[in-house]
């Protein structure tokens, strides 16, 4: 279940990854965007970070919105709205059911549906997320081995949405960083203890 | 203060084109109220939701027409109208030719629908 | 110096709008060569053919793609390239989004073929 | 027929003519564009004054040659264009049959029609070009009274060519601004004694 201490456990783990990768996942949007991925998510997440140290929170609901909010207002980019309303979706599913994680994550996703317009296939941070969701709904689990299964499946795909959809066919061959950023998120779940 | 019905917000990721659509515009249509957000916080390229908040806040119509340059200017303007309370019409025509349409037709007084009518052939954008 | 095959000019009113569109195609067009003229001669609001002449005689590219913002810019653009010995391709497409497909695309080192593919849907302008 | 002089002296006083109605041309550009014709028109003609100074010339068409260049080169929007290319073709009839007026200037007419892709009833300049060289071609002759219809037809057109044409039927009621410039362009061919 998600808890106030898990929740915030996760996002610092996520905060982290993305800190540390945060060049590599730059190089990997300067192959098939305009390179500022990296720089996107460590200005969204620092800000995460900040409220996380100067505020407390009641509920993980809470926590959720506070992050979405944070996303929203600082990452900039095509990553703020998307992470953004993934997590203020998250948090009004974890509201009801706190218990199901699947759940949760799959609100998450819809989120991302919702203000991407993107499906499976056009190599997007969907292609993560939706894989994910299904493992969860099925069995009640993740391995980092299958987020890298995803994460690595977008290499061989053409783009269609978002700025890599410019470059068709010339797409293909490079991991989405969208994809691996959000790799980063679900290991941190597991890492945080949300998921095991 | 505006005496037009519909005010024009330009969202760009570089803050010199979105400035630069502004004083084309304002060529055309002296008396629309039109605001801009170009680039990020820190006026490096990129979208930033709160130059595109304030952008939507700062002008004087209350019924906007907003126009961007590529998707992800798109989803921040998104999530601004979805906290915004005014009436904003996302255009998903091309970026420069589209605002001065609705800036000239504006201008002269053209009602919501001739300005969506004559905005209709240049939708050229469907990439989120 | 470009080693891309296809240069990038632009054409427009404004000189920061110009300006600003060349940062925003730089973002994913490192090697490519992109020039551009903006407004008239004293850099007021306007198109100057003396601008575009030097906007394609400094481009590195002998091959052009031209993307222009009204049907004036496009005119002054037609009566440099009867007087120029480059080949050039004028796009009557949405300038931002235009110039911005086209510059990603030669960047990827895709064919003529391809960019122009590509670009046919973006092709808005008729009015001179 | 064109000589060295009478084209010189039409040209005067057509820089005379815009020049004293310059913000009145601007005025009208206002209305339905920009605002910058009188501008636009003003700068291109100013040089045609300047070189027409500096230089002698040995034929008409070396005059209209000097003029449409000029005019390419300094005038700025729409207008510079359209009257260059006017001019130039001009100076390439001239050389081939100065007597005729009329096809001289149908080569004008043809030059803008190239440049433009205007036809008529479209609320441009071409309004005035195309009767004045249907008057001449049937009339060998051109009254102002008949530039002046010409110019105030255009106040009852739509224009769907130019600026004015984003404006659709708003654009309805004024006079077209390159309209009134090429009235004075003929009337000024009138007073400079190319015309009678
Ligand atoms: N329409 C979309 N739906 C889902 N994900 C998208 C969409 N557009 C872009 N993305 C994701 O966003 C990532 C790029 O984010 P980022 O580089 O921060 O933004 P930008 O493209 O504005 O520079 C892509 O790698 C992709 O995963
Ligand atoms: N396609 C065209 N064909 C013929 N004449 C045109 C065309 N477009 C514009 N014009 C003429 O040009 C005039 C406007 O000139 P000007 O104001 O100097 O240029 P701009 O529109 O670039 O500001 C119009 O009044 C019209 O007569
Ligand atoms: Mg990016
Ligand atoms: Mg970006
Ligand atoms: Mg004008
Ligand atoms: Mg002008």
């Amino acid at each position: 279940m998600f808890t106030v201490e898990n929740t915030t456990k996760w996002l610092h783990a996520f905060h982290e990854k993305v800190q540390a990768n945060q060049s590599y996942l730059s190089e990997l949007d300067s192959a098939i965007g305009d390179g500022d991925h990296g720089t996107n998510m460590a200005r969204g997440l620092a800000e995460v970070e900040r409220k996380l140290k100067e505020n407390s929170f009641e509920s993980p609901q809470e926590v959720l919105k506070m992050a979405a909010m944070a996303l929203i207002s600082k990452t900039g980019g095509a990553s703020g709205p998307l992470y953004g309303t993934a997590l203020l979706e998250m948090s009004k599913q974890v509201a009801i059911d706190p218990d199901h994680i699947g759940k949760t994550v799959e609100a998450g996703l819809n989120g991302i549906l919702k203000r991407g317009k993107a499906t499976t296939g056009e190599k997007t941070m969907v292609d993560v997320w939706k894989p994910v969701v299904e493992s969860l709904m099925a069995e009640q689990q993740l391995s980092k081995e299958r987020i890298h299964q995803f994460v690595s499946e977008t290499k061989e795909m053409k783009a269609t949405k978002g700025r890599a959809s410019y470059l068709g066919e010339r797409s293909l061959g490079h991991l989405d960083p969208g994809a691996v950023s959000s790799g980063y998120l679900f290991e941190a779940m597991i890492d945080g203890g949300i998921l095991s | 203060m505006t005496t037009k019905p519909f005010g024009i917000v330009i969202s760009s990721h570089v803050p010199a084109l979105a400035e630069g659509i502004v004083t084309l515009l304002k060529e055309v249509a002296k008396d629309v109220s039109i605001t801009y957000a170009g680039g990020t916080d820190d006026d490096q390229v990129g979208a930033s939701f709160e130059k595109i908040q304030q952008a939507v806040m700062d002008n004087e119509a209350d019924e906007l027409f907003v126009f961007y340059d590529l998707g992800s200017a798109k989803m921040n303007v998104e999530m601004v109208i979805e906290l915004s309370e005014k009436t904003i019409h996302l255009m998903d025509v091309a970026l420069v030719e589209g605002a001065y349409t609705a800036a000239a037709l504006t201008q002269g007084g053209a009602s919501f629908e001739t300005i969506t009518e004559q905005l209709q052939p240049l939708t050229i954008k469907s990439r989120g």
